[in-house]
């Protein structure tokens, strides 16, 4: 479903990614893993085309997506939570999610707030408070939700759990699972890797830029050196 | 040197283009005229044309430029506000200047200049001279003064107003507007419940304009006046039929003047016209500098010591300085437009 | 004084109808403002194109052309739209596009350069001298409120206020209720992450400033049909000034341009009536700065919400 | 002089309609780390923001050390000793780290500009200080081959080691940490960990924690808080509040 | 390629768009009647121009600027490359006027005053981050109290320079103290108030300040006292007079000259020292991130204040020195495009970065003067310059990397 091949990725003058390759396949959860700074952030947004990969192609659905503007790989099904959430601060809640479904027709539009705000009842309670002042973890939410909002072939998370209380941490990797099985497809980048892992049919380690690691969700659980690095045993 | 430059830094861009044109008009055509007949001791006459703007603060430049580019004589400026902060350019490089148009007192009241003349009246003749025929010829109950509180307008306004106070005539209203504006309607509200006999404007055309048609708009009806600064064909296409019935005054139709049949010639052969208000005085400024060069040479010392001690024949009559380079006489006129967008000399 | 209260009515609607002006001017300005958080200080030379665009159209039609006023007035102000509607585009190509990511002050810079360039431009083709535009409109409504003093109320400025009105309301509806509208607020807040829920940014961002180059030239025309006279710099003074309405009414809404473009026209009509004309534009400077004192963005502009 | 540093009574907090803090009293004392743990939205930033006078308290009381400190603008509040970390990392990022740590000794060093345009040896002498202590803080923080470096070019771990730093340079009292754990692997927040217990032994500083991450949550904490919907449930031990219903249902979930 | 030819076919057809009424109709008027001359072959050459460009040199640029952009991260100047610079320059300056003509050693002035209200500038908007689109106030103010000291009471250039640094930088104090707690834009237009404010109250205080007219006939700096002019005041001696020389304007004008040059020099001493002082890092912590300066105990109004103050005290500097040079003072000089052109001069040399702001200022003055010479295009070519130069360059003619204290590792 989506196949980056050797990508390198530049910031002026910094490599952010060093000949990564990557795939994803449909109905899977791929995770990435890896210390800060390695680049995931990076590679999720490469194949979103913000920033542009400087070599090395992407595919999606078997379409090189490589030079394509960023507007027209979003519209073609994937949808992000990106790094920092970006909420529109000064929307609401309801105007944030909205937004997520800028294509949909408008019942669509009222059906999806409605179920996002069924997983999220915080965000129902607020739906009218400018998306700005709400907490770290409600705003974090929020992103989730404008994301799932489009029902994305192609979902891109970027660190989702990050701020949110166990509880809901436990509720996001359930409607990963949930999704999952929805037939969506999720990529994911996390730092609490030991949960990630556990969701995963496939995972990637990064570092610094490069691919160092592939395996299953169950065995990277176990190797050893991942154990070491990123899970704190 | 086998020219003699002459600077003539004047408006080319910017509102008061007009009164540049028409400098440059009687300037070149006088330069031309003069290189025609032989020059001035041989040597012909080079024309610089530099723009000044009609802002203050290009003066200071235009007159460095003027000096930069080795010029000894210009046929300077024609609005006061660049004028009065020039002279002292002049002076202090002694550069001999005359200018055509500038009629505020302060251009020679200030520094008392040697090097720099007019050719043209002050405005403390000018505004008593239209005070003058306001208090006797029209004979209002009381006068409305407006200005653009620059050097020339505010100066010529006030110049109006102490003498109708003088004449015991009522001024109701002094107040300044902003140039640059393009809604007086709050001034004329203020005027028309006022409901004085006459308005009066100090300033340049292109307020006064705007001023007739929004006070005309607004059912204002009063006879407006106006120095020579206002009297070009821009303010007839801005006013439109709202112009009709003004009064300016204006230094006389000096074309009129017998003994000007040469200098009306020359225009001809040049291609350009003889109109306008500071078209002879332009002209007349080149006659004086070529008549003292051609006297006591390009010194400019020696010529601005000549021209303080001689009368001389110019397009504008006989015309003799003073000791501070303003003219012992001259005369003002008042005319009147019509709707047509032509003016006429009332005589009184 | 009887006649106080007709006096009041009449700088009231002097008042209205310069705020008007304003307002029509500032509702660009916050417009492309609100959505890439620049001043484009080019904006006031738009307006100046249009009311000159105007003017070459009416010129051609003639003005004896025998055509029904209202028809020469909508020629005219298609015409202006659509020109300058190709003007907004070009500028935002040419002039800000290139530069967007960069330091935040650079498309300013840009942007007075720009003004500078247009304001030449227009005077190299047309010339520097002030323009006539012959009075189209005339007549006026006149009433008295009991005193012999005639309050007039010119046509030419009833369309102003009749004009800013609606053009005001319709936006503002198209703003909150449209879908391009919404899409412009989420630009105005995060191009970034509205570009990944797959807006075409670009695409907004010019339609932003064709929108407010169009806003720009209505006024132009309607403004120089009522005041009469146009040189290529009377866009700067009108720019810093709808600016100033803009700001007032706090930058970004569109009411907020209104409201601010009204209450500076009045501040500065009745500074000019009850004070001094000289003392006009202080006091709608100090108004400014006043207002901005106790409402620090704006009267209606929303507080900035930063949370910690 | 008390045990209590900082004391906070009935303190409420509202946006509208909405009761963001409802009420809250609690104590910190000299050289405790207390944590403040609850839901999302439970309002804990909201108290640090008051407490840091970021927010205008809407009623309440807040004493440091026996003085009054409510309604103070921030910048006075942490001139009394009492100074915070973001949820979101907030550095000064185009400045290098030794710069941010200079900044942060702004109201101790000799900041006159007689004295610096002259270069007066009194100036001299406190920038050389001035640069001492924070080359101290850098090792101390392990991050002292970082120096010159650009704040915004730090790994995050190393950022939020660096805004703690650039806290506890300033000699506070109290030390307000938000969320600090979160975006560091597990690795990281175990040395976090390290690093707090080793600030309060030896710098005799308060810590007031606001953290999602259990395991630290409960390694560091002397005592606990839990709010929810702007309430304190309950206050104490760290093996109370784990095992606490109220506080299972609401927070922490069923493992 | 075929939709290269559509795009160069739009963009051909917008141009004449328009070209069309600015350039191809031109409005003639015949007594009160308006009609249209229209020019259309000026109208097809700019869409046949715009054609070609479009088609052919455009993707040839494009192919150009793709292979230069792998190196895009921008030459910064390094610390020694800075200080050797610098000292060029300096050099530069002092053998200068020997060389040159009264005309360029006129514009060379100019330029050191504009460095000094550029410098000042900077330390506003390019350390503390507040945009100031006012600055030109405080020059005024500068200028008119030398001006008005000079008027009213005959003082000199060399009394009343501190003075007007002080006013204007008390000035800077008085007006900052309400507004800096405004952001961004509003500040900026606040700030743009004032500068109007002043400069309205400039004219409209009649009495006073002379109105629009100004202050004319304002002394130069004396040399020790004696003035330097070609008439002394009664009772003075003239310079010439006293050395005996000739009197030669040129000499007064290189005099200027070098005292401007001091200034600046000393303007930069100045700020180049404050920055890396712990006020300066103040400035640009706060404009990274106000609250936590806040956090750290940091007063950010104390810290604006100072910034905006003393940028205020380098623009009083200026502005005396500006109406020492003129001779006259007039409310003309300090339009809010003053502003914008020194504001222009600090982002153009990279924001903070003093070597820039140098070049800038030498930029900015000096095309519109050799732009001199295309008449009525100056000013066309001068904002076309000021955008070109936005584009080439958006990070500044020459950044130069952040000064910093090291610390060794
Ligand atoms: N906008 C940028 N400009 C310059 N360098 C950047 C930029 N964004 C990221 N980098 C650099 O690129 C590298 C990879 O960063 P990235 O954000 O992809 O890491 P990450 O794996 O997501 O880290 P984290 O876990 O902290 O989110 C880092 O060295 C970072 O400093
Ligand atoms: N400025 C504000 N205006 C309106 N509501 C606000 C504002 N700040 C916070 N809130 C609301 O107050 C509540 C408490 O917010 P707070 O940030 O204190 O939560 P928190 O406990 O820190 O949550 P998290 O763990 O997600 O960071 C939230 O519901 C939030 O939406
Ligand atoms: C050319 C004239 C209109 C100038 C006017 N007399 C003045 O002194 O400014
Ligand atoms: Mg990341
Ligand atoms: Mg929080």
């Amino acid at each position: 479903m989506l196949k980056l091949q050797n990508i390198h990725t530049y910031y002026g003058a910094i490599q952010a990614l060093n000949d990564v390759s990557v795939e994803v396949n449909k109905g899977e959860i791929v995770t990435l893993i890896g210390a800060n700074g390695a680049g995931k952030t990076t590679l999720l947004m490469t194949v979103c085309g913000s920033p542009r990969a400087r070599s090395g192609s992407v595919f999606f659905e078997n379409e090189d997506i490589t030079q394509a503007e960023t507007h027209t790989i979003m519209r073609r099904g994937i949808a992000i939570s990106p790094e920092g959430r970006r909420v529109f601060p000064e929307l609401t809640v309801a105007e944030n999610l909205k937004m997520g479904g800028f294509f949909l027709r408008s019942r669509e539009i009222d059906e999806g707030v409605d179920h996002v705000y069924t997983l999220f009842p915080r965000l129902k309670e607020r739906s009218n408070q400018r998306a700005g002042t709400m907490s770290g973890g409600e705003q974090q939410m929020l992103a989730i939700g404008r994301a799932l909002m489009t029902k994305p072939k192609l979902l891109l998370l970027d660190e989702p759990t990050l701020g949110l209380a166990p509880l809901i941490i436990t509720q996001i990797f359930n409607i990963i699972r949930t999704i999952r099985d929805q037939g969506v497809t999720v990529f994911l980048v996390e730092q609490n890797a030991n949960k990630a892992l556990q969701v995963a049919d496939r995972g990637y380690v990064l570092e610094t830029g490069k691919v160092v690691l592939a395996d299953t969700g169950a065995n990277l659980l176990v190797n050893d050196e991942v154990r070491k690095a990123y899970l704190g045993a | 040197a086998d020219t003699i430059k002459i600077g003539i830094p004047q408006p080319m861009t910017g509102p008061a283009t007009q009164y540049g044109d028409q400098i440059q008009a009687g300037a070149l055509t006088a330069i031309e005229a003069i290189n025609a007949a032989g020059g001035v001791k041989g040597m012909k006459l080079e024309p610089l044309l530099i723009d000044d703007g009609c802002e203050p603060k290009q003066a200071v430049p235009a007159a460095n430029r003027v000096i930069n580019s080795g010029a000894k004589f210009a046929v300077a400026h024609a609005c006061s506000g660049t004028t009065v902060p020039a002279v002292n350019v002049y002076e202090q490089e002694g550069i001999v200047a005359i200018t055509p148009g500038a009629t505020s007192p302060l251009v020679t009241d200030t520094i008392k200049p040697h090097y720099f003349f007019r050719t043209i009246g002050r405005d403390d003749q000018q505004g008593p001279f239209a005070a003058g025929y306001i208090a006797k010829q029209l004979k209002p109950k009381s006068v409305a003064i407006l200005h653009d509180k620059q050097t020339y307008g505010s100066g010529v306004a006030s110049q109006v107003r102490d003498s109708l106070a003088k004449d015991n005539v009522n001024v109701a209203f002094f107040e300044g507007i902003n140039v640059g504006d393009s809604d007086y309607s709050a001034v004329i509200t203020k005027l028309k419940s006022l409901n004085p006999d006459l308005i009066y404007f100090g300033g340049y055309h292109a307020e006064l304009g705007l001023l007739l048609r929004q006070a005309r708009e607004q059912g204002l009806k009063t006879q407006f006046m106006g120095p020579e600064g206002v009297a070009n064909k821009d303010l007839v296409a801005i006013a439109g039929p709202a112009i009709d019935g003004l009064l300016v005054t204006l230094p006389a139709d000096f074309t009129k003047l017998p003994g000007n049949e040469k200098v009306l010639e020359h225009f001809k052969t040049a291609k350009r016209s003889p109109d306008g208000a500071f078209t002879l005085t332009a002209y007349a400024a080149v006659q004086i500098l070529a008549d003292s060069i051609n006297a006591v040479g390009t010194d400019p010392a020696k010529v601005a010591d000549y021209m303080h001690a001689n009368p001389f024949n110019t397009a504008i009559g006989k015309v003799e300085y003073d000791a501070k380079g303003d003219l012992k006489k001259f005369e003002f006129a008042v005319f009147k437009w019509d709707k047509t967008g032509n003016m006429e000399q009332l005589k009184f | 004084m009887s006649e106080l209260l007709p006096q009041l009515t009449q700088q009231l609607f002097n008042g209205l109808s310069l705020g008007a002006i304003y307002a029509l001017i500032a509702i660009g300005y916050t417009m492309v403002y609100g959505i890439i958080g620049m001043i484009n200080f080019a904006h006031g030379e738009i307006y100046m194109i249009g009311a000159y665009v105007g003017l070459v159209t009416l010129s051609a039609i003639g003005v004896n052309s025998g055509l029904p006023l209202p028809v020469i007035i909508l020629i005219m102000l298609i015409i202006a739209v659509l020109v300058t509607g190709v003007y907004g585009y070009a500028i935002e190509k040419v002039a800000y596009a290139p530069l967007r990511g960069g330091p935040r002050l650079v498309p300013l810079i840009s942007a007075i350069g720009m003004s500078i360039f247009l304001q030449n431009w227009v005077a190299i083709g047309q010339g520097a001298r002030d323009m006539a535009v012959p009075a189209l409109v005339t007549g006026s409504v006149q009433f008295k409120l009991g005193t012999d003093f005639i309050i007039t109320a010119p046509y030419s400025r009833i369309m102003i206020i009749v004009v800013t009105v609606v053009l005001m309301v319709a936006l503002s509806l198209f703003i909150k209720y449209s879908r391009i509208g919404r899409a412009s607020r989420a630009c105005s807040q995060d191009l970034r992450m509205a570009n990944l829920l797959g807006i075409d940014t670009n695409r907004i961002i010019s339609f932003t400033f064709i929108i407010g180059a169009m806003l720009a030239a209505v006024g132009g025309v309607l403004i120089a049909l009522a005041i009469g006279k146009l040189n290529p710099f009377i866009g700067f003074l009108a720019g810093i000034k709808a600016f100033t309405a803009a700001v007032l009414g706090g930058i970004g809404s569109i009411p907020g341009a209104m409201l601010g473009g009204v209450l500076l026209g009045l501040a500065e009509t009745f500074a000019a009536a009850y004070i001094s004309s000289q003392y006009k534009d202080i006091v709608a400077f100090g108004l400014l700065v006043f207002i901005l004192l106790f409402r620090p963005t704006g009267l209606l502009g929303k507080p900035e919400v930063e949370k910690v | 002089m008390t045990d209590v540093l900082l004391e906070v009574s009935e303190l409420t907090m509202r946006f509208g309609g909405l009761l963001a803090v409802d009420q809250v009293a609690f104590q910190v004392k000299r050289d405790e780390v207390f944590a403040i743990i609850g839901p999302n939205g439970a309002g804990k930033t909201t108290v640090f923001n008051c407490v840091g006078g970021f927010y205008k308290p809407s009623s309440g009381n807040i004493m440091m050390d026996g003085k009054p400190i409510t309604g103070l603008p921030s910048h006075k509040v942490a001139q009394q000793g009492l100074v915070r970390t973001f949820q979101n990392v907030r550095l000064f990022k185009n400045l290098t780290v030794l710069e941010n740590l200079l900044v942060a000794q702004h109201t101790r060093i000799q900041t006159g500009l007689l004295h610096g345009l002259l270069k007066l040896p009194s100036y001299r002498r406190s920038e050389d200080e001035a640069l001492q202590r924070a080359g101290d803080w850098l090792d101390f923080m392990g991050i002292r081959q970082y120096a010159n470096r650009e704040a915004g070019n730090l790994a995050y771990g190393h950022q939020r080691r660096l805004e703690i730093a650039r806290c506890m340079i300033t000699k506070p009292r109290l030390l307000m940490l938000d969320e600090p754990a979160a975006g560091l692997n597990p690795q990281e927040k175990r040395e976090l960990q390290q690093l707090i217990d080793q600030l309060r032994k030896e710098f005799d500083v308060a810590v007031l924690l606001i953290e999602h991450d259990m395991s630290l949550v409960m390694g560091v904490s002397d005592r606990i808080m839990v709010m929810e919907n702007g309430r304190p449930i309950t206050t104490g031990l760290p093996a109370e509040v784990r095992c606490d219903p109220r506080v299972i249902k609401a927070y922490l979930g069923e493992e | 390629m075929g939709n290269n030819i559509k795009n160069a076919l739009i963009a051909a057809f917008m141009a004449g768009v328009i070209i069309a009424p600015v350039f191809g109709l031109q409005i003639a008027r015949v007594g009160m009647q308006t009609h249209l001359e229209p020019d259309w072959n000026i109208i097809l050459v700019g869409m046949a121009i715009v054609f070609v460009f479009q088609l052919v040199l455009r993707p040839f640029f494009a192919r150009l600027f793709a292979k230069k952009a792998v190196k895009r991260a921008l030459p910064v100047l390094s610390d020694s490359a800075r200080r050797g610079l610098i000292f060029l320059l300096v050099s530069i300056a002092i053998i200068f006027p020997f060389f040159t003509g009264r005309a360029q050693v006129d514009i060379a002035t100019l330029v050191l005053i504009y460095i000094m209200l550029g410098l000042g500038l900077n330390i506003v908007v390019g350390f503390a981050g507040l945009l100031d689109l006012g600055f030109v106030g405080f020059y005024a103010v500068g200028a008119y109290t030398y001006a008005l000291l000079f008027h009213w009471a005959g003082w000199g250039f060399w009394q009343a320079l501190p003075l007007a640094g002080a006013m204007a930088a008390l000035f800077g104090f008085v007006l900052g103290f309400p507004v800096l707690r405004l952001r961004g834009d509003y500040l900026a237009i606040v700030t743009l108030g004032f500068g109007e404010i002043i400069r309205l109250l400039l004219i409209n205080l009649y009495g006073l300040t002379g109105g629009p007219d100004g202050i004319s006939g304002i002394p130069k700096p004396t040399v020790f006292g004696f003035p330097m002019a070609r008439r002394a005041p009664e009772g003075q001696t003239t310079f010439h007079d006293l050395v005996g020389w000739e009197f030669a304007t040129q000499d007064v004008i290189v005099f200027l000259y070098l005292m401007a040059l001091a200034l600046a020099l000393l303007a930069l001493f100045v700020s180049n020292r404050v920055i890396r002082m712990p006020i300066g890092r103040a400035w640009e912590a706060l404009r990274e991130d106000e609250i936590a300066c806040r956090s750290l105990g940091l007063n950010p109004t104390r810290v604006k204040l100072s910034a905006f103050t003393m940028g205020a005290m380098f623009a009083g500097l200026g502005g005396a020195f500006f109406a020492a040079r003129q001779g006259l003072v007039n409310p003309e000089s300090f339009t809010f495009m003053e502003s914008a052109l020194i504001l222009a001069i600090v982002v153009l040399g990279g924001m903070g970065s003093q070597v820039g702001v140098i070049l800038a200022a030498i930029v900015l003055t000096v095309v519109p003067e050799i732009a001199r010479e295309f008449a009525e295009y100056r000013m066309l070519i001068f904002g076309l310059v000021m955008v070109l130069m936005m584009m080439w360059r958006p990070q500044g003619l020459l950044p130069v990397k952040r000064p910093h204290v090291e610390l060794k590792v």
